[in-house]
């Protein structure tokens, strides 16, 4: 069977889709961050085989999946490192918690 | 004519104005009162001097082949409109407006004279003559304005000074009501006359008279290439409004002005209440010269009118109606000026009455001649008559014929000449009202059977209540005068008195038809004894006798017949309710009808609007306010939909 | 630059803002601000007179004083000057009442520093619009001029001055956020191909190339904005408020020159340059102005506060400026002109009065006054003659205004400007009515407050602002002919060689 | 591969040797010489600007890395106005950055805004979207870090968790869209991506992609309704921060955001994106003011006026033309100016107060006359009120935006935005009254500014006088970009 872009695709949607849905629902933060990266992932699936079916003359796909890949840890870490924060005042990782700002 | 002048004619009372009015409170009483006879007095002779080189000088500037001509002395332009639309400030020498120079001044003069002793000790004394300055300066320009609204500008100003004057006690309300009911009435009539004067001149492309009159000048031209009246209507090019052609609109709205000031029905009601100003001004102004304006607009455009039967029609029905009106109410008011105010009313329709019926073709405009005659002769007398009353207040301090009676005793110079002024406005040979009055009764009695029998009435009216109002002031009953017994006023409240008196027992003979006629010619003046005269002598000796039988002792006579008149009596003594009339539309209905809710729905709807926005805005920011939640979910919900939205909505757009 | 003359109409106002500033007590703030004003009122005098003279020896430009100065290069924006009669007299309206109204805040407080700064702040606007010829800076100098109205009214105002300053700023700046949509618009399409766009009003006018749906479509805007201004129905509500609250100087200087930033705006900007609209949409704003006219006068009637008296009539007054622009012919809108320089005289007038009465009385509400007459018999006399003067009596200026604008508008044939030539004409009736129940109310009659017997008559700075004005308004009323005529030469033909006369 | 191509990032160099020198200051000077780092740092930026404006322009467009990185005179113009940008940013924040609760983390706030200004240039001059997005994030992500600085206070807790989240989740979706229009068009370098657009009919994925794309750097301009993050952080950040975040970030974006709208999707797109942001523009202007009406906290508030600012600035990209591109460049400029003087008169009164409410600000003329003076033209320059720069700025940016159209939707928008104008003077009017108008004793007492904050205010006053008035800045502006604008010399 030969494997189609498409079969590529339509999981990696899915993938971002999930990482929404967890995004929109989840009310802790780590899980929040957690679905995040599933849909910074399911991005980094799109690039790569987007590149290796449709353009497999060039790499500018594989290497933007690189560069993601690390910016998407920067965002991570820094990300915990102000949870972490939050958590030391609030002792809290809800994100419900946090609305103090508004209106 | 060198128009010296008759430039000082106008500047001589103006400068009096500006030198009293701003120097006035600085000089004594005497100096101003002074300093104003003076100037009057010049004035007064430079008018003669003008008066009589316009009649008696012969030159043929004014006069060619026995036909008096309009003579423009000067005329400056005051401010164009455009192309020959011009306002100008100019001075127009013909029959009327010599006449009204002459009766203008001479007035005024005796107002002058007899204020002094009149006002005397009075607060304001240098501000009245002022204002007496200004109305003489505004006056002059009206009569002798070379153009319609040169006409209209002094005639704003005569009501302005009017105003000034009616209120002239201005701490007294009822003064202060008084002149302004005057001036928005007259204001009122104004915008007739101005929407006239805006038609007329817009099809006319002229102001001036003499292009209106056509009135044929010197050399035998008309100044603006022959637009006679002729012209007049073929300019309006038989354009109508509502069934009626434009012109006869324009001058009926002209006329309008001329109501207000003449103080025609409807617009009569100011005049009344306008003695609550010093009475030698209700002489000047309310009797001899103001108040005849109307007339001498008439007058002025008579040539036009003549074109619009209609307009001359709705003249005399004016004016007749008003004649009859006036004099009932004259019958019954107690206050002895308003008693002669309504006679002006009616003594005004009289000379209204006489230019309506005036046709050419019939005696040779006979009509107009009469009404100047005797808007010549009314002056004189009305003016002694008011000023007789203003001893008599005077002396006894009151307006109201109830506190005077039996007063001949006391005030012989007064009684005499006050019975002068009476039989003159009665219509009695050999004084000058007979004269005039017989003139426009033969004008109406040649126009129409009709206009005849009903001016004669009222002229018997007139010498009723004339002598009613006589009897109850020096005869009927003395009341108790207190030790200050009344007695004749000082020589300059007097000597105005004799004089006016001379002048109405002798103007009567005056060979008036030589000078003044609608078109120049001299005209014989006849007196048709057998037609007219006898019979309103008459009528009006019988009126008198029955005034003399119910007035001169006192009885219950008149009593029993105001009580036998079912109401009417009580209703003329109201003036027919006029008044109530027109407090009810200005207030009730004006006021309250539409400015009050004018003034709500500025404030609330239009105003409202304007908030409301603000209103809107700030709820709308309220309303919004949650969507800044706080809540992260919240925000990337908004995001996200926000986005598909763009992309959906976007893509729908541009592929459909 | 500064060899141009009409320069120093912003720069004497610049130099005294500076000298203000470093002003440090009210003597020498109010001899800055009259040498000021004197100087200004000096200019524009040699300004008109040097300006006939140029015209008797043939100047026949449309404008003459020009001067260009470029800007901002990129956009063609200059700094385009120039005057005609029009400008001139707005000039020298302007001048005068600034004089006046320095007289009239003699004794203002608190912070007398700051009102003169910014009222000569407002100045500079209203000098730099009128000798503007440049759409951009025209529209930059009215903007000027709106803004210091806020804090003048927001701190030395009376009553609710918060809400009206609010609103008088934000429905002014409503008016020109329409107005400079039209400007940008008039920008875009105001020349024909291959030309260098302009801002410059002249050169527009003389290319005269907007289409015509153009001009539908940018008249409105730029009629309504500067209507606003023009307090043209029903955008005329700020007026009441914001005259009511604000100081006497300020009312002076809004009703008297700002106001007229509007009708002349009207003039210069929308139906000079947009002669086919204006042709054809006149009527709709021919029957908002007629409106103003009787309905200014009406709400007049039963207001008991004068200032909202005073407003109102300057609602119909200004109506009936821009009425007679509508009317698109030479006279009209030379009546228009002189009801603009005879409102802004006699309305500054009427302000300055009310200001010292309510300065004495500390009240405006006729109803708590009565016989100022007796008291202060100054005062009242010249109320009375700014009243007459505003009722139309002839010799003082409101009557030839008023008769120039009838007579002109009546010469259009149309019957619609007819009937609300009619209509607009009853307003001397209307006006009539309010002015003489404020006269017979306030002035006359008896002594209402017993109190008000001690109050003293004018001082001498008071005098000297009345007794100005009202000259002025008499050399008006006495002599139209010089005015009208000055200003209708400017006309110059092409203006309305379009709308076919 | 040729290094001397790094020669080409003149300014980038010179900022990074910036950064370099305070990093190593920071790290190796003693503690007491710790204290004089800011005014090192600001000596350091005022340099790094007056290179820029003297050495760093290029004479000429010139690119580097394959076409990936792009300057010309333009991008270094824009970058020389966000170096004074930043110096005047610094130039305020040096009172605050001194005092006590900074001591330890001095250094780390300069050297992270140096890096985040780092990302913007790369953001600005990037022509492909890889080195688009690393300069994205690096202006994002470090601003994270500058959110959540004040560490014992909670909102600012907050308000950095709630950046991030969404920041990330913003760049998520960005990424989404760029791999779609990655997968439709073969290449992430801006030029080719346009010349494969241009041959090809629109499709609905494109579209999506497009709306994900601008929804990308929506978020970073906050654009409506891509904004809710905006007035929580702005409030919860420190000022100093907050000033950075409102007129840098935002400025750079603008001009991030007009390079990808009209080189990317320049020339068949234009129609489908300025649909997208006509309906943008109006929601952001008029939603910014509705919200801005009632606020009373003086940073938030100036959060929605930001917001509605940034739908002005997007009228210069709705042109798609060269005039619009200046105008909108020399908004920024004004902008700039005109919010950090606002922003530093709150700066200086919470530094001297720790007030921070409208309420506060009542009588403020009578205590403190220069300071409600700058806040007044402040106020007055954002509400567009002559003669002051912001009236300009709206006025070109107008006059750009109506350029070469005769489509009067574009007229009807312009006019929309006019009248938004009135909703804001009202609510910049709002400060003016509580300074002013109020008879109110005043709640701040008299005090004197800082030094710095002074010198920061008379720039900042200096600036909006004066931007508007000397013509010359308009005009060079919009020389340059009728010279190397977006007639194809910027790819």
């Amino acid at each position: 069977m030969e494997i189609k872009l498409l079969y590529y695709l339509v999981p990696s949607l899915v993938m971002f889709c999930c990482g929404l849905y967890g995004f929109l629902t989840r009310k802790n933060m780590i899980a929040m961050l957690i679905s995040l990266e599933l849909m910074l992932n399911a991005v980094d699936i799109n690039f790569t085989v987007v590149n290796r079916y449709l353009f497999p003359g060039s790499q500018e796909g594989m290497i933007f999946t690189l560069f993601a890949i690390a910016i998407a840890a920067a965002e991570t870490a820094l990300a915990i490192a102000i949870i972490i924060n939050l958590y030391r005042v609030t002792k809290k990782v809800d994100i419900d918690e946090a609305k103090q700002l508004k209106g | 004519m060198e128009p010296t002048i008759p430039i000082l004619i106008l500047c001589l009372p103006l400068l009096g104005f500006l030198v009293l009015g701003l120097l006035g409170p600085k000089m004594s009483h005497k100096a101003a009162g002074w300093y104003g006879i003076l100037s009057m007095g010049a004035t007064m002779v430079l008018a003669y001097i003008t008066a009589c080189t316009y009649f008696f000088s012969g030159a043929p500037e004014f006069i060619e082949g026995g036909v008096r001509l309009q003579h423009v002395v000067f005329n400056q332009d005051w401010l164009n409109f455009y192309k020959e639309l011009t306002i100008r400030i100019g001075f127009l020498l013909d029959p009327i407006s010599a006449l009204l120079l002459v009766v203008i001044t001479t007035i005024s003069f005796c107002v002058h004279l007899y204020s002094l002793g009149y006002m005397e000790g009075e607060k304001g004394f240098q501000r009245y003559y002022a204002f007496l300055q200004l109305f003489s300066f505004s006056m002059l320009g009206l009569v002798v304005a070379t153009n319609i609204f040169q006409m209209y500008i002094f005639w704003e100003l005569v009501g302005a000074s009017s105003y000034l004057l009616i209120g002239f006690y201005y701490q007294r309300p009822s003064a202060v009501s008084a002149s302004k009911k005057a001036f928005i009435v007259t204001r009122f009539a104004d915008l007739g006359f101005l929407i006239g004067i805006l038609i007329l001149s817009y099809f006319t492309g002229t102001f001036n008279f003499t292009d209106f009159t056509g009135t044929v000048l010197a050399n035998g031209s008309s100044v603006n290439d022959l637009v006679t009246p002729l012209n007049v209507v073929a300019s309006f090019g038989g354009a109508t409004f509502m069934g009626c052609s434009l012109l006869t609109w324009a001058l009926v709205l002209i006329f309008m002005g001329g109501m207000g000031k003449s103080a025609m029905l409807p617009l009569h009601i100011w005049l009344p209440d306008a003695m609550e100003g010093p009475t030698p001004v209700s002489a000047l102004i309310h009797a001899a010269t103001m108040v005849v304006a109307g007339v001498y607009l008439v007058a002025r455009l008579f040539p036009l009118y003549l074109m619009e039967e209609a307009a001359l029609t709705f003249i005399t029905v004016v004016g007749a109606i008003t004649a009859f009106y006036a004099a009932v109410v004259a019958c019954t008011q107690i206050d002895i000026k308003r008693v002669l105010a309504f006679s002006t009313i009616s003594q005004i329709a009289f000379m209204m009455v006489s230019l309506g019926v005036a046709r050419p073709e019939i005696h040779e405009g006979l009509g107009y001649m009469a009404s100047m005659f005797h808007l010549f002769t009314h002056a004189m007398f009305k003016a002694l008559l008011f000023l007789g009353a203003g001893a008599l207040i005077h002396a006894v301090h009151s307006n109201d014929y109830t506190a005077m009676g039996g007063l001949r005793k006391y005030m012989p110079v007064t009684h005499i000449t006050f019975l002068i002024g009476c039989l003159a406005i009665a219509g009695i040979p050999p004084f000058s009202g007979f004269f005039s009055k017989d003139e426009i009764l033969s004008a109406c009695y040649e126009n129409s059977f009709v206009w005849g029998a009903w001016m004669s009435m009222v002229a018997g009216l007139t010498a009723f209540y004339m002598f009613r109002l006589y009897y109850l002031i020096f005869w009927w009953d003395e009341p108790d005068y207190g030790h200050h017994k009344p007695h004749d006023a000082p020589w300059m409240m007097s000597l105005p008195l004799i004089f006016l008196a001379l002048v109405s027992c002798c103007c009567g003979f005056l060979h008036f038809g030589k000078f003044v006629t609608w078109n120049g010619e001299p005209y014989d003046i006849h007196i048709n004894w057998t037609g007219v005269a006898i019979p309103s002598i008459i009528i009006a000796v019988l009126a008198i006798a029955l005034a003399t039988v119910m007035y001169r002792k006192k009885n219950d006579l008149p009593a029993k017949f105001a009580k036998a008149s079912c109401g009417l009596w009580t209703a003329a003594h109201n003036r027919f309710y006029w008044d109530e009339i027109y407090l009810f539309i200005t207030h009730k209905i004006i006021f309250n009808g539409i400015c009050r809710p004018i003034a709500w729905f500025d404030r609330h709807i239009i105003d409202g609007t304007m908030d409301g926005l603000a209103w809107c805005a700030q709820r709308l920011s309220v309303t919004i306010r949650p969507l800044q939640s706080g809540n992260v979910h919240s925000y990337v919900y908004v995001y996200l939909f926000g986005a598909l939205l763009l992309g959906g909505v976007t893509a729908a757009v541009v592929l459909l | 630059m500064f060899s141009n003359p009409l320069i120093y109409f912003v720069v004497i106002p610049v130099i005294m803002l500076l000298g203000i500033y470093l002003c440090r007590n009210m003597a020498q703030i109010r001899a800055v601000a009259v040498t000021g004003s004197l100087a200004l009122l000096a200019l524009s005098v040699w300004l008109l007179v040097d300006y006939l003279g140029l015209r008797a020896a043939g100047a026949d430009a449309p404008m003459l004083y020009r001067g260009d100065w470029t800007w901002f290069s990129a956009l063609n924006i200059q700094l385009s000057v120039g005057v005609d009669g029009i400008s001139i007299a707005m000039l020298l309206l302007s001048s005068i009442i600034l004089l006046t109204g320095s007289f009239a805040s003699w004794k203002i407080n608190p912070l007398p520093k700051e009102f003169f700064l910014w009222l000569i702040l407002l100045s500079i606007g209203v000098f730099g619009f009128f000798i503007s010829i440049d759409l951009f800076t025209m529209f930059m100098f009215y903007e000027v001029a709106l803004i210091p109205m806020y804090l003048l009214i927001g701190i030395w105002g009376t009553g609710r001055k918060e809400y009206s300053a609010m609103k008088l700023t934000l429905m002014l700046m409503g008016g020109s956020a329409f107005l400079m949509l039209s400007i940008i618009g008039i920008y875009y399409n105001g020349v024909p191909e291959g030309v260098e766009r302009t801002f410059n009003l002249l050169q527009i006018a003389q290319y005269d190339a907007i289409p015509h749906d153009w001009q539908c479509f940018l008249f409105p805007m730029a009629f309504v904005g500067f209507g606003v201004l023009g307090a043209m129905f029903p955008f005329h509500t700020w007026s009441p408020d914001g005259h009511a609250c604000a100081p006497t100087a300020v009312s002076m200087l809004h009703a008297g020159v700002l106001m007229k930033l509007g009708g002349y705006g009207c003039f210069r900007v929308a139906i000079y340059l947009m002669p086919y609209a204006a042709n054809e949409l006149a009527w709709i704003f021919l029957i908002l102005t007629g409106i103003s006219v009787v309905y200014g006068a009406f709400s007049a009637c039963v207001q008991t506060d004068l200032k909202y008296i005073n407003a109102y009539s300057s609602v119909s007054h200004c109506g009936l400026v821009l009425f007679a622009i509508l009317m698109l012919n030479t006279t009209a809108m030379t009546g228009a002109i002189m009801q603009m320089l005879s409102h802004g005289l006699m309305t500054a007038l009427f302000f300055a009065l009310i200001g010292m009465i309510y300065g004495r009385t500390h009240t405006r509400d006729i109803r708590e006054m009565g016989g100022l007459m007796k008291i202060m018999p100054f005062l009242a006399v010249c109320y009375m003659i700014a009243g007459f003067a505003s009722l139309g009596l002839p010799g003082l200026s409101g009557f030839v205004a008023e008769m120039t604008i009838f007579v002109g508008s009546f010469e259009n044939t149309n019957t619609l400007n007819r009937v609300f030539t009619i209509i607009a004409c009853c307003s001397i009736v209307i006006t009539a009515v309010y002015i003489l129940r404020v006269v017979g109310k306030l002035l006359l009659g008896p002594v209402y407050d017993k109190h008000h017997e001690e109050l003293t008559d004018a001082t001498w700075w008071e005098r000297t602002s009345t007794v100005t004005l009202i000259l002025c308004v008499a050399a008006i009323g006495c002599f139209p002919n010089f005015f009208a005529n000055l200003i209708r030469t400017t006309f110059s033909p092409e203006i309305f060689k379009v709308l076919g006369m | 591969m040729d290094y001397s191509q790094f020669l080409v990032m003149k300014q980038e160099i010179g900022l990074l040797v910036v950064f370099l020198l305070v990093f190593l200051y920071d790290t190796f000077m003693s503690k007491r010489a710790n204290a004089a780092i800011s005014g090192f740092t600001v000596l350091l930026v005022g340099l790094l600007t007056v290179y820029g404006f003297c050495c760093g322009c290029p004479g000429a467009t010139e690119s580097a890395f394959a076409g990936m990185y792009v300057t010309s005179p333009v991008i270094a113009c824009i970058k020389n106005i966000l170096n004074v940008g930043v110096l005047i940013v610094l130039i305020q924040s040096i009172s605050w950055n001194n005092s006590e609760t900074q001591a330890i983390r001095r250094g780390e706030f300069l050297e992270l805004i140096l890096v985040t200004l780092f990302g913007m240039y790369l953001m600005i001059s990037a022509r492909h979207f890889l080195l688009f997005i690393i300069g994205l994030e690096c202006a994002s992500l470090p601003l994270a870090a500058l959110v959540a600085f004040e560490k014992n206070k909670y909102e600012s807790h907050e308000a950095a968790i709630k950046y991030m989240l969404t920041a990330v989740f913003s760049s998520a979706i960005f990424m989404m869209g760029l791999s779609y229009v990655y997968m439709l068009t073969g290449s992430l370098y801006f030029g080719e991506i346009a010349s494969v657009v241009a041959t090809e009919s629109v499709s609905v994925l494109l579209i999506v992609a497009l709306a994900f794309v601008v929804a990308g750097v929506g978020f970073k301009l906050s654009l409506v309704p891509f904004h809710l993050w905006t007035a929580d952080v702005y409030q919860g950040a420190p000022t100093s921060v907050t000033s950075y975040l409102s007129v840098i970030s935002k400025g750079s974006a603008a001009f991030a955001f007009l390079v990808i709208l009209t080189q990317v999707f320049g020339a068949v797109y234009c129609q489908v994106w300025e649909w997208m942001l006509y309906a943008l523009i109006i929601l952001t202007i008029t939603v910014g003011n509705l919200f801005a009406l009632r606020q009373t906290n003086m940073k938030r508030f100036l959060a929605f006026s930001s917001i509605s600012q940034a739908g002005y600035i997007m009228l210069g990209i709705i042109g798609n033309n060269d005039m619009g591109m200046a105008s909108l460049m020399y908004y920024i400029l004004v902008y700039i100016f005109s919010n950090l003087a606002a922003f530093g008169v709150i700066q200086a009164i919470e530094n001297a107060t720790g007030k921070l409410d409208m309420t506060d600000y009542r009588g403020l003329y009578k205590s403190n006359p220069h300071l409600s003076f700058v806040m007044m033209l402040a106020m007055f320059s954002l509400a567009g009120i002559p003669p002051f720069a912001g009236f300009f700025s709206k006025f070109f940016i107008f006059t750009g935006a109506l350029s070469g159209t005769t489509s009067v939707a574009l007229y009807v928008l312009v006019l929309i935005a006019l009248i938004n104008t009135i909703v804001s003077l009202f609510y910049y009017l709002l400060v003016v009254k509580a300074m002013f108008l109020s008879k109110e004793e005043p709640v701040v007492p008299a005090f004197k500014s800082a030094c710095s904050e002074r010198v920061a205010m008379w720039v900042t006053v200096a600036g909006i006088v004066f931007l508007g008035i000397v013509s010359c800045f308009y005009n060079d502006i919009l020389l340059l970009c009728q010279q190397y604008g977006l007639a194809g010399a910027l790819v």
